[in-house]
C-alpha cells in the first residue's frame, strides 16, 4: 500500500503548512488540501461513500471558513516561554506515540480486519433491505439511529447558529 | 503498522495546533485536522487487503469486501465534525465582532 | 466580495449559473435517491443541494436568492422533515413496512440542504442575519 | 416505552421549531408539557423496573437485525436511576425557564435547543452501543455549547468558545479510543465488546483506551486537571442552562459514561480505581480551595461542583457496594441541590442586578422563596445532618474506612468541613444580611418560584431515599449494575 503512505505524507505536510503558515487564507487553503488528501485516501481504502461525503463537506466548510474570515486581521506574536511550552508539547506527543505504538501491536495487522459483526451486514444486507450498497443499508436500516443522530446534530447546529446570530440577545430593560 | 502511526502523527499535528496556537481560526483548523485523523484511523481499521468496496452488483458474487461498519460510523462522524466546526465558526465570528480580534490571549474578559 | 453579495456578480456568471443550476440540483437529488445502489446518500445529496443554493446566492446576490428561498419556509421544511425522520427511525424495526432505504435519505436531504443554506446565510451575512432568519 | 425518552424531547424540539411563528405561550406550554411527560414516564419506568420479580431491564430493538449487528436501546437499573434524576431536574428547570427566559429574544430557539440537549442526554442513558453513546453525547454537547452562548454577550461567547474547544478535543480523544476498541474487538455493542475483551484481553489496547477515555470523559465531567472550562461556562450561561450543565450534563456525559464503560465493558481493575481516587481527591481539594476565593456567586457554585464531583469519583473508585451506593446517592443529591442553587443564583441576579457576593444581602427577608430554597440547598451541600447531602457524604466516608482507606476518609471529611466553611462564609451575608436598598430588578415569576419551591422540597426530602422501600426501587438496581461489573450485561439474545 504505497499510495496510502504517500497520501498520508502529503496530508501531514499539508497539515503542518496549515498550522505554521502565517497567512490565514493560505492556512485555510492548506487545510482544504488535507481534506482533499483524506478524500483520496478514502477512495484508495475502497470507501467511495466517504470520499464523496468528505469532498462535499470539505467544499462547504472551505467556503464558509473563507467567507467568515476574509479580510480579518491576524495579529501574530510569539508568546513568552515559547521554547519551553513547545518542548513540553512535543515530549507529550512522543510519549503518546510510543504508548500508541505499544497498543497498536495489540491490534490486528493493517489490511486484515476481524469483521465479526460486519459479516452479518454483508450476509444479510441485500436480503433484509433493498440496498445493494451495504454502507447505505447500515445507515438507513441497521444503524438508522446513528443517521437520526447526525440529522439531529445538524438540526441543533441550524437552530443554534440562528440563535447565536441574533443581533440582540437580551431584550431592552425598561 | 507504520500507517497507523502516521495517522496518529496527523492527529498530533492537529492537537499541537489546538494547544499552541493563539489565533482562534487556527484552533478551529486544528480541531478539524484532529477529526480528519480520527476518521482516517477508523477507515484504516476497516480496510482489507485487495478488498472491494462494499457495494454488491446485481449479477455477480463479490467475496472480499472491506469492512462496511467503520465506513458507516465515519459517515456519521464527519457530520458531527461539520456541526462542531460550523458552531465554532459562528461563535468565532461573533467573538470577532465583540472583541475585534482573533487572538485568544486577548479574549480574556472572564478571569480564571 | 462583501459588496458583491448585494448585487451579485457579472452577467456571464449569472447566465452560466442559470444554465447549470438545474443540473446541480438534479445531481443532488440523484445522489440522494440512488444512495442505496451506488455511493452517495442523503447527506451528500443534501450538501450538493445546499451548494446549488449557495451558488445562486453568490451569483445573484443575497436579495434575489432570498426572494425565492425564504427562511421561514425553509424552517418549515427542515422541522417537518425532522419529524418524519424521527418517526421513521423509531418505526424501522417493524420489518419492511416502509422503504427506509429511500425515505431516510430523502428526509436527511430535506434537513441538510435547506439547513446548510440557512447556516450559510446566517454565517456569511451575520451582520444582516437577524431579519433574514426572521 | 423505551424510545419515548428520546422521541418526546426530540418531537418537542421539532414542534417548537415548526411553530416558531405562533405565540410564545404555545412554546411555554409545549415545553412544560414535554418536560412533565418524560419526568412522569421516567418515574413510572423506574417503579416498573424496581418491582421485586421484574426482569430489571427494558429493551427496544431498532433496525431489522438483532444485536450486536443491530441497535438496541436498553434501560437497566443504572439507566433508570439516571433517567429519573435527569428528567426530574429537567422538568423543574423547564418550568423555571418559562419565567427566566422572558428577557431573551427568540425564546423558541432556547426551548428547542434545551430539548435537543435533553434528548441527547437521554440518548446517552439509553445507548447500548458505544458509538450511539458518542453520537448522543455530541448532540447534547453541541446543544450545550450553543445554550451557553445564548445571550450573545461578549462573556457568554467567550465562555462558549472555550467550552466548545475543550469539549471537541475531548470528543476527539473519545472517538480515537472507540476506534482502537473497534480495531481490537470488531464490534461496537458494549455487551458484546465486554465479552470479546474478556476472552482476548488485549492489555495494551485497554490501557491506552483507558487513558484516552479518562482524559475525554474526565474533561466532560470537569474533573481536575480538566476542569478549566467549567467555571467559565457555568458562570456565564443563563441560569437554567447552568443548572442543567452542573446538575445533569457533566454527570451523564462524564460520570455515567465513564462508569458504564469502566465497570461494565472493561471490568474495574485496581489501576483504574487508583487513578479515579487520585483524580477524585484532587478535584475535591482543588475545587474547594478555588471556591474559597470567589467573589461571584455563580463561580462559587461552579467550583463547588468540581469539588462535589470529586466525592462521586472517589465513591466509584473505591468501588465497594457501599461506596457505589454513596456515590450514586451523592450524584442524585448533587443534581438536585446544585441545580437549585444555580436557579436561585439566577433569581438573585435578576433581583439585584449583580452576581458580586459582596453586594448581595438580605435575600431571605426580601424574597422568601428564593431565600429559603438557597438556605435548604446550602445546608444540604455543606452536610448538615438530617439532609440528604450529609448522608451521602457520610456513606462515602464510611465506605472508605470500611475499604481500609482511612486517609481517604479523613480527606473527604476535612473537605466536607471546608465546604461548610466556605458556604457559610459566602452565603450567610447574602441571606441574612440587612435588606439592601438596591434598585429592585425583576422579581421571580410564579413559575420560577414554583420550580424553586418544588426542588427545595425535593432537597429537603432526599434523605427519605434511604428508606428501604424507596432505596429498593430507586438505587438498588443501579448499585447492582455497577458492582456486578461485566457480568451484568444484558445477554444479547434476550433483547426484544
Amino acid at each position: 500500500m504505497l499510495e496510502i503512505h504517500l497520501i498520508l505524507f502529503f496530508m501531514i505536510a499539508a497539515a503542518i503548512i496549515a498550522v505554521e503558515v502565517k497567512d490565514l487564507l493560505s492556512s485555510i487553503i492548506a487545510v482544504g488540501a488535507v481534506g482533499i488528501g483524506l478524500s483520496m485516501a478514502f477512495l484508495v481504502l475502497k470507501a467511495p461513500d466517504l470520499a464523496i461525503m468528505q469532498l462535499v463537506v470539505e467544499i462547504l466548510s472551505l467556503i464558509i471558513l473563507i467567507r467568515a474570515t476574509i479580510r480579518k486581521d491576524l495579529p501574530f506574536s510569539a508568546s513568552g516561554r515559547w521554547a519551553f511550552n513547545t518542548g513540553a508539547t512535543v515530549v507529550f506527543f512522543a510519549v503518546f506515540l510510543v504508548c500508541a505504538y505499544m497498543a497498536l501491536k495489540g491490534l490486528r495487522a493493517f489490511g486484515d480486519p476481524l469483521m465479526r459483526v460486519s459479516q452479518a451486514y454483508l450476509a444479510e444486507g441485500p436480503a433484509k433491505t433493498r440496498a445493494l450498497n451495504i454502507v447505505s443499508a447500515i445507515t438507513s436500516n441497521f444503524r438508522v439511529i446513528d443517521t437520526l443522530g447526525e440529522g439531529v446534530a445538524l438540526f441543533t447546529a441550524i437552530i443554534g447558529i440562528l440563535a447565536v446570530a441574533r443581533k440582540v440577545g437580551h431584550k431592552k430593560k425598561k | 503498522m507504520t500507517i497507523y502511526l502516521l495517522c496518529l502523527a496527523l492527529f498530533s499535528v492537529g492537537l499541537y495546533c489546538v494547544l499552541r496556537k493563539r489565533n482562534i481560526i487556527k484552533i478551529i483548523i486544528g480541531i478539524g485536522i484532529m477529526e480528519y485523523a480520527v476518521n482516517l484511523f477508523f477507515a484504516l481499521i476497516g480496510y482489507r487487503a485487495q478488498g472491494r468496496s462494499p457495494i454488491f452488483a446485481p449479477d455477480q458474487a463479490i467475496r472480499n469486501m472491506v469492512d462496511p461498519l467503520p465506513q458507516a460510523v465515519v459517515l456519521t462522524s464527519i457530520v458531527l465534525g461539520l456541526s462542531v466546526t460550523l458552531m465554532l465558526v459562528a461563535v468565532a465570528i461573533r467573538i470577532y465582532e465583540r472583541y475585534g480580534t482573533f487572538d485568544i490571549t486577548k479574549i480574556t474578559r472572564l478571569k480564571g | 466580495m462583501g459588496t458583491n453579495s448585494e448585487k451579485g456578480m457579472g452577467v456571464i456568471v449569472k447566465t452560466v449559473t442559470k444554465l447549470t443550476l438545474g443540473f446541480i440540483l438534479l445531481y443532488g437529488i440523484y445522489i440522494t435517491l440512488s444512495g442505496h445502489i451506488s455511493p452517495g446518500g442523503g447527506f451528500a445529496g443534501g450538501v450538493i443541494i445546499a451548494l446549488s443554493f449557495v451558488h445562486v446566492m453568490l451569483a445573484f446576490g443575497k436579495d434575489a436568492a432570498l426572494k425565492r428561498l425564504r427562511p421561514p419556509g425553509l424552517r418549515l421544511v427542515i422541522s417537518g422533515a425532522a419529524l418524519v425522520f424521527l418517526a421513521m427511525a423509531i418505526i424501522v424495526p417493524q420489518g419492511r413496512v416502509f422503504d427506509s432505504e429511500v425515505i431516510v435519505p430523502l428526509c436527511e436531504a430535506a434537513i441538510v440542504g435547506p439547513g446548510l443554506f440557512v447556516i450559510f446565510v446566517a454565517l456569511v451575512l451575520l451582520s444582516k442575519a437577524d431579519k433574514d432568519s426572521e | 416505552m423505551v424510545p419515548l425518552f428520546m422521541v418526546i424531547p426530540l418531537a418537542a424540539a421539532f414542534i417548537i421549531a415548526l411553530t416558531a411563528k405562533l405565540d410564545e405561550r404555545v412554546h411555554d406550554a409545549c415545553a412544560v408539557t414535554g418536560g412533565f411527560v418524560i419526568a412522569a414516564l421516567s418515574i413510572a419506568v423506574c417503579a416498573l423496573l424496581g418491582r421485586s420479580g421484574a426482569p430489571g431491564v427494558m429493551t427496544y430493538r431498532i433496525g431489522s437485525l438483532p444485536p450486536p449487528a443491530g441497535i438496541a436501546l436498553v434501560i437497566d437499573g443504572l439507566s433508570s436511576f439516571m433517567l429519573v434524576t435527569v428528567n426530574l431536574v429537567g422538568f423543574l428547570v423547564t418550568l423555571y425557564a418559562t419565567g427566566y427566559v422572558k428577557c431573551y429574544t427568540d425564546r423558541w430557539k432556547f426551548y428547542s435547543l434545551f430539548f435537543l440537549m435533553l434528548s441527547g442526554i437521554n440518548g446517552v442513558l439509553l445507548a447500548s452501543d458505544i458509538f450511539n453513546l458518542y453520537v448522543f453525547m455530541e448532540i447534547a454537547a453541541i446543544a450545550a455549547y450553543f445554550l451557553v452562548a445564548f445571550g450573545t454577550e461578549a462573556e457568554e461567547l467567550e465562555a462558549s468558545f472555550k467550552y466548545a474547544i475543550m469539549g471537541s478535543v475531548a470528543s476527539a480523544f473519545i472517538l480515537l479510543g472507540i476506534a482502537f476498541l473497534y480495531g481490537a474487538t470488531s464490534t461496537l455493542n458494549m455487551a458484546d465488546m465486554a465479552r470479546v475483551l474478556a476472552a482476548s484481553n488485549p492489555a495494551r489496547v485497554i490501557q491506552l483506551v483507558s487513558v484516552l477515555f479518562i482524559m475525554g470523559f474526565g474533561l466532560k465531567a470537569a474533573l481536575v486537571p480538566f476542569h478549566a472550562w467549567l467555571a467559565y461556562a457555568h458562570s456565564s450561561a443563563p441560569a437554567p442552562v447552568s443548572a442543567m450543565l452542573s446538575g445533569v450534563l457533566i454527570k451523564v456525559l462524564g460520570i455515567y459514561a465513564l462508569s458504564r464503560i469502566f465497570f461494565n465493558v472493561f471490568g474495574m481493575d485496581t489501576a483504574i480505581m487508583q487513578i479515579l481516587i487520585v483524580i477524585g481527591v484532587l478535584s475535591m481539594a482543588v475545587g474547594a480551595i478555588l471556591a474559597f476565593g470567589q467573589s461571584d456567586i455563580k463561580r462559587l457554585f461552579a467550583y463547588s461542583t468540581v469539588s462535589q464531583i470529586g466525592y462521586v469519583a472517589i465513591g466509584l473508585g473505591v468501588a465497594t457496594p457501599l461506596a457505589v451506593f454513596g456515590a450514586l446517592f451523592h450524584l442524585f443529591n448533587h443534581s438536585i441541590f446544585k441545580s437549585l442553587l444555580f436557579l436561585n443564583a439566577g433569581a438573585i441576579e435578576r433581583l439585584r442586578g449583580t452576581r458580586e457576593l459582596g453586594k448581595l444581602s438580605g435575600i431571605l427577608a426580601d424574597e422568601p422563596v428564593t431565600g429559603y430554597a438557597t438556605l435548604v440547598s446550602a445546608l444540604s451541600i455543606s452536610g448538615i445532618p438530617p439532609l440528604g447531602g450529609f448522608w451521602s457524604k457520610a456513606i462515602i466516608i464510611f465506605a472508605c474506612i470500611q475499604a481500609g482507606r482511612p486517609a481517604l476518609a479523613l480527606i473527604a471529611a476535612l473537605i466536607s468541613i471546608l465546604t461548610l466553611v466556605y458556604y457559610f462564609r459566602s452565603l450567610s451575608p447574602v441571606l441574612f444580611g440587612p435588606k439592601a436598598e438596591m434598585t429592585a430588578g425583576a422579581r421571580p415569576t410564579l413559575a420560577m418560584n414554583a420550580a424553586m419551591a418544588a426542588l427545595a422540597v425535593l432537597v429537603a426530602a432526599s434523605a427519605f431515599a434511604l428508606l428501604p422501600a424507596i432505596k429498593e426501587v430507586l438505587l438498588n438496581g443501579a448499585i447492582a449494575v455497577l458492582t456486578n461489573g461485566t457480568a451484568n450485561n444484558v445477554p444479547l439474545g434476550a433483547i426484544q
